[in-house]
């Protein structure tokens, strides 16, 4: 069979500038890769492949790394592609004065070409800069095309860049963008790679989006057959779309977890004082919930109970089983332990308008009010919910997660770490756990950095700043006759293998 | 009873026009006839809500919803009450015309005079643009409108009260009509406006042979103005005669005491007579003589025994059971209340 | 026409009608809780990342300092730059504007197609079972939520019959006309009920007025008395309420928008709102009050040449 | 002639200069335009006398000034100039109590039947609102005094509970008599009492108002554009033209008799009942001007057919001519001629 | 319900008259039987509610209409019945105190606006203009946003627009009223502003007030319903009719009742309200001379 064709996907929502850079909503990062290869990439079992680097090179004291780019690489357009420019793109993705993700390129000293040799100096060894070397904002851009394009600053330049359908060096370029409405991408033909079956990828000649922000629109479009996937499919309707002998119901497995920080401050924002403070009350709580009933009313059956503070496909996740099965006995001993077997009253923060949050509220009221525990629910908007989280004005609130490098260390940081966001807003400060993170960032042996997060993801699920609730998969439905369509565990939308089966 | 040597162009047989429902009818017409001459004005007058306007508003057509006419209209000769709306079309604004009671409200807002005007003349005349508008001025200027010319691109609210009456009457004069019936048209204006417009239908009649329905109720105007009189009651007629009769000489008790009420002749200051009771319920209405309930005169049988319209002397129809009784009640002028 | 000096007075008066405006969005965003920053950087910053975002946005500053240079720019026809779309705010909402306004002319003139006729229908036979009937049905679509409407067309009309395409809007502007027939209806639906009973109750109103019936009198035809005489006086009562619910209907895109996918300001304004793009915010309310402003406008100029009363005001 | 019931010669109320202006709203598109600032000038410098007792009668067209004048009177405008002297006391722009006093004391009451008595409430309801505010009885004495009151002015037993709209025109008014009385007025200002209703029931309300009048002693301005009537129920009479008396006098001297043009040609006008002595012209011709552009000189110049040169320059002054005052430079010339009988 | 503010007992007879005028006409009748059950329902959820609209029952998810369950269950397998007679409560809550304040708050400043004029006027008049011209749900969306979301902010925001509609009217009923002679011969008669405007000119200015307050109590359940649709309204877990059908709007093809019923109740409440809206609009209309 002739593998090719076009497809239409829809999208919940649009990118706004796809720039590895200023990337920095999803929509806009599960995008990049489709336009800008990085020099090494992600093999589908979450290890490190030759991406525009055909090989690199680790040295010994682990601060220095050599890339080879492949020969005869080209940029859409025609150009080729050499060390300038990827000496040009990391640099831009390290400047702190640009974009949100710098910081994953922290500790590089300087990037230097040589004909096709890449030296990547490091300031002190960095166990993730491979893995970041693999990430979105290290994409490969095309340095004298960028400098062209009109603007005063990189912002502007990027914009612009971007709006006049950039050159790339990812299997697609970008044929036409509407803001808000809809996107087109078309085949690269100068990129590099070759499927399974030899021929040169990407397969499609064309990938069309739309953008269709409700999830009920978005299945009627796919159901009436004007488009040929549709993305973020609510899990509630997962089974009906199995069930259709036109569909393929896809559930990629992903990095995503759903769980609830909860404040472990000793007093709550208001100056009262917080029970939950006290891990026995925060492990009760978890004991009290029953994870498989949440998993099958929230995700209709297709998510996971958590094992680890970190989704089961992230490396280095340690989780022999599930964290705190139910066990409504237990949440009563351990409550009255506390000395709060009278009960009291917990707030949980919502997302306003979130069917989930919604659900999982009713199921938790239902499930802790045997402990004598008064759930109450608050309603917010997303900003709303961060900026209480980041000002500890919460007792539990609802929040989500998917990595968007291929590391443990970003999720851990983020959820465990104090000095980085007060382990996601909760305020729990572990001593043990912060040594070891901080030790785990410079680590360079493999096996020793295995331990580390062993013993951080043992520690954190013994002291519950969150509760733990479930990992969930993406849900993308798509037609029958669409071959290849992969998303990521990151969450990035791949087509550079799909194709067209009819 | 024959009306002058005029000859007859419209004669009202047994008009009767309700409203409401079949089985208890509002009554607002009953049993109503009358001639008009060519070149007539009679005055139809009566207290508020007695019938008048409806009268006008039979012949014509131009009931409001759920009213019946029943009865005869003979416009030279020709029933009007059969006729379908397309056939009545080519009478109303043509032959017969009508000047509507209230000037504020019948002129169309939004539409210049002149336009008002000349549709008239686009329905009933094959006259073409130009010669409508030569109409047109020629019509204000009649009316005395000063400035004619000028004023027909204005609208409505740009005239005062009174011109806007004498627009309406323009209008209804567009195409020479064979009778006008004009429905109290002074009661909203000024005396001197109203002397001015009262004139000029009476030169109209005068001079085009025009039949004219004046309905009022202020008798000094029937007297200023119209040859013959009707009085109406409780939507009957019950006083018909010439305007010189029933000024000096009214028989039926209802037009005695309407007249006896004006204040003329009396000492200022002193009570004035006024007819006892309020008007009746149209819907509520005796089977007899509507006006029995007020009555001064009324005899036992006037509730029950409805009076006929009959002839008194050559030129007066009196509906009334206690003529006699009546003349000796109000007699001589002294004798007030 | 209304003179030009009217026109001028009217727009005069616009201004402090604006400014108010101007006061009430800046104070309004800036109390929601949560901020552009947070919206931006949600999970992944840290607080001091947080704190360069707001220096860089100058959110940092004071608000009367925040306002004056507000108000500054937007004299100087700049709304600044949307955080959310990283892109000038005029540009966007340019981009943005035009489907939303054929959406609401078309839901407009759907609405008037629907309630207009029937009306008249309803208005020539007062509480008769036809008039019942159509003030039933159009009862109905005063009744339901605009999402709802929007959703059941799709669902039935769209998804099942396929006789009109699932959301989305067509590049042309007749395929815009059959793209856009559904989120017009289901907002037309509610406007037009709306229309509906104006018009029927000022038709009988008119139908009953002594200048019809003295139209009546004059021997007119049928047909020039309802164009000329009813349907005219019917309009200028109709015309003010059609000016006024074309705020409501603005608002109904919001809700429209987002249900059948259409790229127009409502639903860019929720997004905007969610994202606390205060430049985005601030240019879209001002936009919107422009073009009610705008509508309000035309429909006193529409109004006072339909009334010659008033055109001196 | 009945001459008034107190012989008293002080007036009861003085009319001094007085004056009041509208200022048409200027909108902000007259000021763009510069269009000037219009100004409809209601009552053009009124002196006036009215006696204790009498009856004062106030005729002209349509728009001459009349209502303003009545209102002007009864407190409800305040006058742009002039004054005007109850019992010798200044009440323009009266406030609070003292205006409530004066009030009590000069009653208005309202030409339209239908919107003067409000809808809402019962004739008690009316009658003891004016009462309690006034604190005119207390407790059981408020209802026997409505009792009291709708006897006065023949008002059927019962018909206190009843709303307005359950009466006809002449009984409406009648209430309105009643309202006004239940505050025991010495003046009645009567702004077009009757002119809303048949000739029957202005009958009926005019005899109750002469009759109340001379049992209390009331001092009545009666406003109205029916001569006749005025005629029968006035001891003087003043006629408006254009917001000024132009003639003012003894009923019956004025209507056997009048002095001005203007009051000539009302009162030719007014239809005779006599339908032997018919015209066949108007008796005035044009319209009343606009009160926005009142005409130099003698404001009736452009309608008197008696108009020379100097009645286009110079304005007329008020002054004593027969038996009452008259603004005409050649009142004696014209006045006083052949007048139709009536 | 009507017009009567008077305290007399003697408008009893006049109410009654008005009641008798009322339920002559077939509208007025359908509308307050539909009213007076939604009150029932709204009163008394717990009589009518024949299962806890809460309780989960994952043996009977998204079972259509039968017996046990008229009305389905839901993809939890609540009663879909119960769910919707307990948003009665919420809904009709909703309308009521969505409403009032703004009516409350709407009339006075309308009425002393309209009195007095002047500056007053013409401030108002540019805060209307402003609020008017303000798109309405943002306004709503931001305020609620601001203060959270949940049915007392909610009633906080579309009081603090919607406000400007009920003075807007009052204010030009106020102004058309006191053009009758009975508010001059209020003065004349030596009463005070406010007794003027409370007692005699309100009174009779009110009835197209109210009257559009029963269209705006269907509209607000209508606002309510987008708010929670948008996720800006009534807090889960209490069922609110908007809430409902956009539960239920991921179900139309497999479980259509999800949505339907909440959505005939709109429909249905919406309905009593205009009929006996337009009913009371024909019968309070002044009665002509
Ligand atoms: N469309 C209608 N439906 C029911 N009754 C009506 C209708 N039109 C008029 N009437 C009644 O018919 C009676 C006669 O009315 P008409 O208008 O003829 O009186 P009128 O003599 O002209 O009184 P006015 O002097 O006040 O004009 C009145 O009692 C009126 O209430
Ligand atoms: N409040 C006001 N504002 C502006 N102009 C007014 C006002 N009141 C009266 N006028 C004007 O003052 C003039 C005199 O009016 P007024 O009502 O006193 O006349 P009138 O003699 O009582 O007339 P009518 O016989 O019609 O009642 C008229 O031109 C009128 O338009
Ligand atoms: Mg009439
Ligand atoms: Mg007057």
């Amino acid at each position: 069979i002739e593998r090719g064709g076009a497809m239409t996907f829809a999208r919940y929502d649009d990118s706004t500038v796809i720039d590895p850079v200023y990337a920095d909503r999803n929509p806009d990062l599960w995008m990049v890769n489709g336009l800008y290869e990085t020099l090494l990439r992600n093999g589908p079992d979450g290890s490190i492949v030759p991406g525009l680097a055909e090989a690199h090179e680790v040295s010994a004291d682990g601060k220095t790394i050599t890339l080879t780019l492949r020969s005869g690489l080209k940029f859409s357009d025609g150009s080729d592609l050499t060390g300038a420019d990827v000496v040009f793109s990391l640099d831009r993705a390290r400047n702190a004065e640009l974009g949100p993700w710098a910081g994953l390129l922290g500790a590089v000293d300087a990037v230097t070409a040589d004909g096709n040799k890449i030296t990547v100096s490091l300031k002190n060894p960095d166990p993730t800069i491979i893995s970041i070397l693999a990430t979105f904002n290290t994409g490969i851009m095309p340095k004298a095309a960028f400098e062209k394009a009109a603007g005063a600053t990189d912002q502007e330049k990027a914009r612009a860049f971007f709006s006049a359908g950039p050159v790339t060096s990812g299997p697609f370029v970008m044929k036409s963008h509407v803001q808000g409405s809809s996107m087109s991408f078309g085949r690269n033909p100068n990129y590099w790679r070759q499927g399974e079956d030899g021929k040169p990828l990407p397969y499609l000649d064309r990938v069309e989006f739309l953008v269709i922000p409700d999830d009920a629109t978005r299945i009627l479009k796919l159901q009436a057959g004007e488009v040929d996937a549709a993305e973020f499919i609510p899990f509630a309707r997962v089974g009906e779309l199995g069930a259709d002998p036109n569909l393929k119901m896809e559930l990629f497995p992903s990095t995503r977890i759903v769980y609830a920080p909860i404040n472990t401050r000793e007093a709550k924002k208001d100056g009262a004082k917080n029970p939950l403070a006290d891990v026995k009350v925060r492990q009760a709580l978890n004991y009290a919930t029953d994870k498989s009933v949440l998993i099958k009313l929230v995700t209709f059956d297709t998510g996971k109970p958590m094992t680890s503070l970190m989704s089961a496909a992230t490396q280095l996740h340690y989780g022999p089983e599930p964290l705190y099965p139910y066990d409504p006995e237990k949440a009563k001993q351990l409550l009255s332990e506390a000395g709060l077997s009278g009960g009291f009253e917990v707030n949980l923060t919502t997302l306003a308008g979130s069917a989930d949050d919604a659900t999982l509220f009713t199921a938790l009221q239902q499930m802790w009010a045997p402990l004598g525990v008064n759930l109450k629910v608050e309603q917010v908007d997303n900003p709303t919910r961060g900026e209480k989280n980041r000002s500890g004005d919460f007792d539990i609130h609802t929040y989500g997660w998917a990595n968007d490098v291929n590391d443990p260390a970003q999720v851990t940081g983020w959820l465990g770490y104090y000095k980085q966001r007060q382990a996601v807003g909760t305020g729990w400060n572990n001593q043990e756990f912060n040594t070891l993170f901080e030790a785990s960032n410079v680590e360079t042996d493999p096996a020793k950095r295995k331990d580390e997060y062993k013993r951080m993801q043992e520690i954190y699920a013994a002291e519950a700043p969150l509760l733990f609730l479930f990992e969930t998969p993406f849900a993308v439905a798509v037609s029958k006759s669409i071959e290849g369509y992969v998303q990521t565990p990151l969450g990035a939308n791949d087509f550079s293998e799909a194709w067209r089966a009819d | 009873m024959k009306s002058t040597e005029k000859p007859v162009v419209l004669d009202v047989r047994h008009l009767r026009t309700e409203f409401g429902p079949q089985d208890r009818p509002l009554v607002a017409v009953d049993d109503v006839s009358f001639q008009v001459g060519q070149g007539e004005i009679l005055g139809l007058v009566g207290e508020s809500g007695s019938g008048k306007s409806i009268t006008l508003r039979s012949i014509l057509g131009i009931i409001r919803p759920r009213g019946r006419v029943a009865g005869e209209i003979l416009w030279n000769g020709r029933d009007l009450v059969p006729l379908d709306e397309a056939r009545l079309r080519r009478i109303r604004g043509r032959e017969i015309a009508m000047i509507f009671q209230e000037p504020m409200s019948s002129l169309n807002p939004l539409l210049t005079v002149g336009l008002q005007i000349q549709e008239n003349l686009v329905a009933h005349t094959n006259l073409d643009a130009k010669a409508r508008k030569a109409r047109a001025i020629e019509l204000l200027d009649l009316v005395g409108i000063p400035g004619a010319r000028n004023r027909l691109d204005d609208f409505p609210h740009e005239f005062s009260g009174g011109m806007r009456q004498r627009v309406m009457i323009a209008i209804a004069l567009a195409s020479n009509p064979k009778l006008l019936l004009a429905d109290e048209p002074t009661t909203a204006l000024d005396v001197t406006i109203q002397d001015q417009i009262l004139r000029l239908i009476q030169s109209l009649s005068r001079d085009l042979g025009m039949a004219v329905i004046l309905v009022t109720h202020d008798m000094g105007v029937v007297a200023e103005t119209c040859d013959r009189v009707a009085v109406m009651y409780g939507g009957r007629l019950c006083e018909v005669g010439t305007t010189t009769d029933v000024i000096a000489d009214a028989r039926h008790p209802y037009s005695l005491g309407l007249l006896r009420s004006i204040p003329r002749d009396v000492a200022p200051r002193t009570p004035l007579y006024s007819i006892p009771g309020a008007p009746p319920a149209l819907n509520a209405l005796p089977g007899g003589c509507a006006f029995s309930a007020r009555c001064p005169v009324a005899g036992r049988e006037c509730p029950d025994i409805r009076p006929a319209l009959e002839a008194i002397g050559s030129s007066r129809l009196v509906a009334c059971h206690h003529l006699e009784d009546a003349q000796a009640h109000f007699g001589p002028r002294e004798a007030a209340q | 026409m209304p003179s030009l000096s009217y026109l001028v007075a009217r727009l005069l008066q616009i201004i402090p009608t604006f400014l108010l405006v101007m006061i009430f969005i800046f104070l309004l965003v800036r109390l929601l809780p949560g901020d552009p920053a947070i919206a931006m950087a949600e999970a992944k910053a840290t607080d001091a990342q947080l704190e360069q975002i707001r220096h860089n946005l100058g959110l940092d500053e004071p608000l009367p300092v925040q306002f004056l240079v507000f108000v500054k720019n937007t004299l100087a026809g700049d709304l600044g730059r949307s955080i959310m779309l990283k892109a000038p705010v005029t540009e966007v909402i340019l981009s943005r504007l035009p489907t939303t306004i054929f959406l609401a002319l078309y839901a407009v003139v759907l609405a008037v197609f629907l309630a207009g006729p029937l009306a008249f229908l309803a208005a020539a036979r007062v509480n008769s079972p036809v008039d019942v009937a159509i003030r039933s049905v159009f009862q109905v679509g005063l009744s339901m939520p605009v999402f709802y409407i929007g959703l059941l067309l799709l669902t039935v009309l769209a998804a099942q019959l396929r006789w009109f395409p699932v959301g989305g809007y067509g590049k042309t502007f007749f395929a815009n006309l059959y793209h856009l027939i559904l989120p017009a209806l289901s907002v037309a639906l509610y406007t037009s009920a709306i229309i509906l009973r104006n018009l029927r109750a000022s038709l009988i109103e008119v139908l009953d007025a002594d200048y019809v019936q003295f139209a009546r009198a004059k021997g007119l035809s049928p047909r020039i008395i309802m164009t000329r005489h009813v349907l005219r006086n019917a309009l200028v009562s109709t015309v003010t309420l059609l000016g006024l619910s074309i705020g409501n209907l603005m608002s109904g895109t919001l809700v429209t928008e987002t249900v059948f996918a259409i790229p127009g300001v409502g639903r860019l304004m929720l997004e905007a709102i969610f994202a606390r793009d205060y430049p985005l915010i601030q240019g879209l309310t001002l936009t919107f009050a422009v073009l009610v402003s705008v509508v309000f406008l035309l429909t006193d100029v529409v109004q006072s040449w339909l009334d010659p009363r008033l055109r001196q005001s | 002639m009945i001459m008034p019931t107190s012989a008293s010669t002080t007036p009861l109320l003085s009319l001094r200069a007085l004056s009041i202006q509208f200022e048409k709203r200027r909108s902000l598109s007259d000021t763009l335009a510069r269009r000037p600032q219009q100004v409809v000038s209601a009552v053009n410098g009124i002196d006036l006398e009215v006696m204790p007792g009498e009856t004062l009668g106030i005729v002209g067209e349509s728009g001459c000034g009349k209502s303003t004048l009545a209102r002007l009177i009864a407190g409800l405008h305040r006058p742009t100039s002039g004054d005007i002297l109850f019992e010798g006391e200044s009440v323009v722009g009266l406030k609070g109590a003292r205006r409530r006093a004066y009030n009590r004391r000069v009653q208005m009451m309202f030409q339209d039947p239908y919107t003067s008595l409000n809808p809402r409430m019962t004739v008690r309801d009316t009658l003891r609102e004016a009462i309690t505010v006034h604190r005119m009885r207390d407790g059981a004495a408020i209802d026997r005094r409505v009792d009291e009151l709708l006897d006065l002015v023949r008002l059927p037993e019962g018909a206190a509970d009843k709303f307005p709209h359950e009466f006809s025109g002449g009984q409406r008014q009648r209430i309105g008599i009643a309202r006004a009385l239940s505050l025991e007025p010495t003046c009645l200002v009567a702004d077009e009492l009757v002119s809303a209703l048949d000739v029957s029931v202005q009958a009926q309300v005019v005899n109750l108002l002469i009759e109340l009048q001379d049992e209390l002693g009331l001092t009545v301005l009666f406003v109205a554009h029916d001569l006749r009537l005025v005629r029968h129920v006035s001891h003087r009479v003043a006629v408006i033209y254009l917001g000024a008396i132009v003639e003012i006098g003894p009923s019956e001297a004025l209507f056997s008799k009048p002095m001005h043009p203007y009051s000539k040609g009302l009162l030719a006008a007014a239809p005779s009942l006599d339908p032997g002595a018919r015209r066949r012209t108007p008796a005035l011709s044009g319209e009343l001007p606009s009160p926005l552009a009142i005409p130099p000189g003698c404001p009736f110049h452009v309608r008197c057919p008696h108009a020379t040169e100097r009645c286009r320059r110079e304005k007329p002054a008020l002054r004593p001519v027969g038996s009452g005052m008259t603004a005409c430079h050649f009142a004696e010339t014209i006045g006083g001629a052949s007048n139709s009988t009536r | 319900m009507t017009v009567l503010t008077l305290t007399h007992s003697r408008t009893r007879g006049r109410l009654a008259a008005f009641l008798a005028r009322a339920f002559a006409r077939p509208s007025f009748v359908i509308g307050i039987v539909i009213l007076g059950l939604s009150l029932a329902l709204a009163v008394f959820p717990q009589l009518f509610a024949p299962y806890d609209p809460l309780a989960f029952d994952l043996q009977a998810i998204q079972q259509g209409p039968s017996l046990a369950h008229p009305f389905g269950t839901d993809n939890f397998g609540r009663d879909v019945l119960s769910r919707v007679i307990w948003a009665y409560r919420v809904d009709m809550q909703m309308a009521f105190f969505a409403t009032i304040f703004a009516l409350l708050i709407g009339l006075t400043v309308g009425a002393f606006v309209g009195y007095y004029g002047g500056i007053a006027d013409v401030i108002f008049g540019r805060c209307v203009d402003a609020i008017i011209t303000f798109p309405f749900l943002v306004l709503v969306i931001a305020i609620v946003a601001v203060l959270g979301p949940g049915l007392v902010n909610m009633y906080v925001a579309i009081t603090a627009v919607n406000w400007v509609y009920y003075a807007r009217l009052t204010r030009a009923e106020i102004m058309a009223q006191k053009a009758n002679d009975y508010a001059a011969a209020g003065r004349v008669l030596g009463y005070s502003d406010r007794r003027i405007i409370f007692r005699h000119l309100l009174p009779n200015a009110i009835s197209p007030i109210l009257v559009y307050w029963m269209t705006d109590m269907a509209l607000a359940i209508l606002l309510g319903s987008s708010l929670g649709y948008l996720g800006l309204g009534a807090q889960p877990p209490a069922a609110e009719w908007g809430v409902l059908i956009a539960e239920g709007r991921n179900f139309l093809m497999t479980a259509w009742w999800m949505s339907l019923m909440p959505g005939i109740a709109i429909v249905l409440t919406g309905l009593g309200f205009s009929l006996v809206g337009d009913a009371l609009a024909d019968l309070l209309r002044p009665k002509g001379r």
